[in-house]
């Protein structure tokens, strides 16, 4: 009970991180936060309620790889876009086209 | 309340102390540093609730791996200026109604669900392993393959930005 | 726009091999620009030379490139030596051919030796100091100092072979080859140090004779030029010797060819005690020197072949007992203005590889 | 209790790594001097022993300083976070057959996942020197340490597949003699990849005295200095240690304190033999670090691990 509130809170905390940050690595944290709290509650539901603990934790497992190339990908997105042009927080990108 | 009870409160207060220093320092190292105890204590709360590898992967896939990525991104979109630059947020009302009501409806919604009391036993490795193996094959092979996917998407976007 | 780093190496960084500022930009790991940054160890003795008398200006050049002194001094003394129309007794002219030859060994070792290290062969340091060690000990023989000699004196030199010494000399000689043989395998046949040398800082030919490279950097492009043959002085014509040279003008070739030197180096000392034997012992000052040298009115330029490349000294004197005014070529001063040349391109690693093999000293570079 | 017994496990490790990066230093030096035609310590005690304990109080009343600039509190506790998992990690190596200090059924994956969070570290301590070279050093270690993972996995993996468990005092307990020339090439990966780990010579490009000046820790004095020693000579301890009982079957051999002696021993040598590495070879480049690693170790890793693999089914 205490994890599904807990997870609850972390997910929203990280939502709030995801729309105020201005800084796309904060935002892409913040997205982290999300996942990995979804991903807790996940577990601890299909716990809760009986569920196979293998079948909960094997379909995590595949979670937290599916997020980490995810990140992976994010992370890169942002380094080229700060290589091709200094721009690593949200409002720059508007200019992408008038350039 | 046993020990158990506790350690797991204490690793539920410490992810949501990381969330909140993640979302809220204006300080690079310190938001790398929060998100690091998020992660740890989300793999905490595996190894109390769930699997001990599923919290092993957990240490081996976001804090040794996603982690230092974030971090690494940090440095090179943070290093060649003389002070340390703050991560800056657009704190709003609005921001924190949305994520207050999100609370409120994941909270009105799954505990209910949780109510029940189910199995209190934990998954071996070999399980695990079975079900990825067995019921669980598409699955994994497709993870396998977006991986795949993930990698060249990687390469081909630092190549595309270096070309430019 | 790509992000560009600036490191700055220096003025007091391991690898500079003494005191010098290397501005680096770098993107990512590659070099685009390196902007080496004199003058740290400036200590003006070109202005000095003018207010000391001929044979005080002697200390000063040991201390020009204080990894070879003898060479400086030799160079002074000949210009000297133009400059007052001296003749050098024959016996004094092989002794300071023996010295320098030794000492090219001497230097070289702390050349490959530093080489090695900055690679991180450390080990391959130490072998290599063994050797300039053993020729340290020579030194500290005949003149009782192990680094700034003032052993080469315009006239001939400061004192004749100590008993015994000549012996020792030959010992050197024989076991120095098969050291060097040791270290070929140890370094320049290991794959690691191959990787990381070879193709490495490619100087062409003709960059090393527009740029005045010269010495092993320029023979480690193939440049077969060396003073001791093509502009033979003292008792080089005497002598049978090679001259090694390099193919590609990278720095395995640059570091390797002072391998070969140090062992055409023996050869040569080896011939010079032969032939230094029909002379008789004490002969090694010109006979009816002034305590107080003062050449006439005049000019007068003479170079040799330096560990490091041509090294000359330019003297003009208005007939007073100090020199009017002393210029010295420094060949490490040309060969250091190389770096931005042959670092652009690679990653800062290689950098070092580059500077290491292109064996700057600076007190010879800022003078 | 438990709890009591993993502090009591903890200052164990902490003191083994500790006293044995004391001794690893001395031996060291005594290693490069016989290669090096130098001597080693000497002058204290029989064979300069006593230089160890000089060693220790000279880096502790060292001045601790913090440069101008730098990130204070990150700065100071950073290394930290470099030792601390290193430490960690020696709590699953099986010292005794069937037992280790956390015998856990996923020690393997411990022991490959936790130290990677030092990685976390050395990048913190780089970030907050506030030092182009620092940062540069820090880049190369992190890019070093996380592709070597992979081989280091995949090495292990076999012998995980053959022993059919993530449990080392399992492994051990199943170790049979032939599998040390069936993976011996694993174990060179696994030894290479460590070696790499460590940021040890030929491969301690994030340190490059002679271009980075030390790395990451450049900034570093006194006892935060050595507390990145420690972790690099703890991380070879237990590397050593893993390796040896993993690949070699360490514990198996005898039982009782004659076992451990002799699996000690081993281990030992194996230290050694990283020393001489390091005292021999030239240090590698970044780009010729990352080649090797994917075109030479991974491949020779996954290959074994087909080995392996077959040979646990045709059983």
């Amino acid at each position: 009970m205490i994890v599904v509130i807990g997870c609850a809170a972390a997910f929203a905390i990280g939502l709030y991180a995801v729309l105020t940050r201005r800084e796309l690595i904060a935002i892409l944290a913040g997205a982290e936060v999300m996942l990995g709290a979804a991903n807790v509650q996940l577990v601890a539901l299909a716990l809760a309620r009986g569920g196979d603990p293998a079948v909960a934790s094997g379909f995590s497992l595949l979670v937290v790889v599916v997020a980490a190339a995810e990140a992976a990908v994010g992370l890169s997105i942002v380094v080229t876009a700060y290589r091709s042009g200094a721009r690593s927080r949200l409002e720059e990108f508007g200019e992408v086209d008038a350039e | 309340m046993s020990a158990s009870d506790i350690t797991l409160a204490a690793a539920v207060a410490a992810m949501i102390a990381g969330a909140a220093g993640t979302a809220l320092t204006r300080d690079v190292t310190r938001l790398v540093v929060s998100l690091g105890a998020f992660l740890l204590s989300v793999a905490a709360i595996f190894l109390i609730v769930a699997s001990s590898l599923l919290a092993i992967a957990q240490v081996f896939v976001y804090v040794g791996g996603v982690l230092v990525l974030v971090l690494f991104a940090l440095m090179v979109v943070h290093r060649d200026t003389d002070e340390r630059v703050g991560l800056d947020s657009l704190h709003d009302i609005g921001a924190a109604a949305v994520a207050v009501a999100v609370f409120a409806g994941l909270v009105a919604l799954l505990l209910p669900l949780a109510g029940t009391t189910g199995s209190q036993t934990r998954a071996l490795p070999n399980d695990i392993g079975a079900f990825l193996l067995g019921d669980g094959v598409v699955a994994f092979e497709i993870a396998g393959v977006l991986l795949l996917v993930a990698l060249l998407a990687v390469l081909v976007v630092v190549k595309g930005g270096e070309d430019r | 726009m790509s992000e560009r780093l600036v490191v700055n190496i220096g003025p007091s960084h391991p690898s500079t091999h003494g005191v010098c500022r290397i501005v680096v930009e770098l993107d990512g790991e590659i070099v685009t620009h390196a902007e080496p940054i004199i003058g740290h160890l400036h200590r003006g003795i070109e202005k000095m030379a003018e207010n000391r008398t001929y044979l005080q200006i002697v200390p000063l050049t040991d201390r020009l490139d204080y990894v070879g002194s003898m060479y400086a001094n030799w160079a002074y003394c000949r210009a000297v030596e133009r400059l007052a129309g001296i003749r050098v007794p024959e016996r004094a002219e092989y002794i300071r051919v023996i010295v320098c030859e030794l000492q090219r060994i001497a230097s070289h070792m702390m050349g490959i030796g530093s080489a090695a290290a900055d690679t991180g062969a450390f080990t391959v340091f130490m072998y290599a100091f063994e050797q300039r060690e053993l020729v340290v000990d020579l030194f500290e023989a005949l003149c009782g100092s192990r680094l700034t000699y003032n052993y080469v004196r315009p006239g001939g030199v400061s004192a004749d072979l100590p008993d015994g010494w000549v012996d020792r000399c030959r010992t050197f000689i024989k076991g120095h080859p098969d050291a060097m043989r040791e270290i070929d395998r140890m370094l320049f046949g290991n794959v690691i140090f191959r990787a990381r040398t070879k193709g490495i800082g490619v100087l062409d030919a003709a960059d090393a004779v527009a740029w005045g490279a010269s010495g092993p950097v320029a023979r480690g492009s193939g440049v077969d030029y060396d003073l001791r043959r093509d502009d033979p002085y003292s008792m080089y014509p005497r002598f049978d010797f090679t001259v090694p040279l390099g193919e590609r003008g990278d720095s395995y070739d640059r570091a390797r060819v002072r391998l070969w030197e140090c062992v055409e180096s023996c050869r040569i000392v080896e011939q010079a005690l032969d032939q230094l034997a029909e002379y008789e012992p004490g002969v090694i000052m010109t006979e009816g020197l002034p305590r107080l040298l003062a050449p006439g009115r005049g000019d007068a330029y003479d170079h040799i072949e330096s560990a490091r490349g041509c090294l000359g000294v330019y003297l003009v004197s208005d007939g007073g007992v100090c020199p009017y005014r002393m210029k010295v070529r420094s060949p490490a001063f040309s060969n250091l203005a190389l770096l931005p040349l042959l670092a652009t391109g690679h990653t800062l690693s290689d950098l070092i590889v580059v500077l290491g093999s292109l064996d700057p000293v600076f007190g010879e570079v800022d003078r | 209790m438990s709890l009591l017994l993993g502090f009591a496990y903890g200052l164990a490790a902490v003191g083994l790594i500790a006293g044995g990066a004391v001794i690893g230093v001395w031996w060291e030096r005594k290693v490069a001097g016989r290669i090096q035609l130098r001597l080693g310590p000497q002058q204290l005690g029989p064979a300069g022993v006593f230089q160890m304990l000089a060693d220790v109080p000279k880096l502790l009343f060292k001045e601790d300083i913090v440069p101008y600039g730098a990130d204070r509190p990150t700065f100071r506790y950073a290394p930290m976070l470099v030792f601390a998992p290193i430490a960690a990690s020696v709590a699953v190596v099986p010292f005794w057959a069937g037992w280790a200090p956390l015998d856990s059924v996923v020690g393997v994956a411990f022991f490959l996942a936790v130290p990677s969070v030092a990685v976390l570290g050395m990048l913190l301590s780089a970030w907050a020197s506030h030092n182009t070279l620092s940062t540069i050093g820090g880049m190369r270690a992190a890019a070093q340490m996380v592709s070597y993972e992979v081989p280091r996995t995949l090495a292990v993996l076999s012998v995980v597949v053959l022993a059919g468990s993530l449990q080392p005092t399992e492994i051990t307990g199943a170790w049979r003699w032939w599998w040390v020339p069936l993976t011996a090439v694993g174990f060179l990966v696994y030894l290479i990849a460590s070696v790499a780990e460590m940021n040890r010579g030929p491969f301690d490009l994030p340190e490059a005295e002679s271009e980075l000046v030390a790395g990451y820790f450049a900034d570093y004095s006194g006892f935060r200095w050595a507390i990145f020693m420690m972790a690099e000579y703890g991380s070879m301890i237990a590397a050593a240690l893993f390796g040896t009982a993993l690949f070699l079957g360490g514990p198996a051999w005898f039982a009782g304190v004659g076992g451990l002696i002799a699996y000690v021993g081993v281990a030992c040598v194996i230290i050694t033999a990283i020393m001489w590495a390091k005292w021999t070879f030239p240090r590698m480049r970044q780009d010729h670090l990352m080649t090797f690693c994917w075109t030479v170790l991974t491949p020779l890793a996954l290959v074994q691990l087909l080995v392996a693999g077959a040979v646990a089914v045709w059983l």
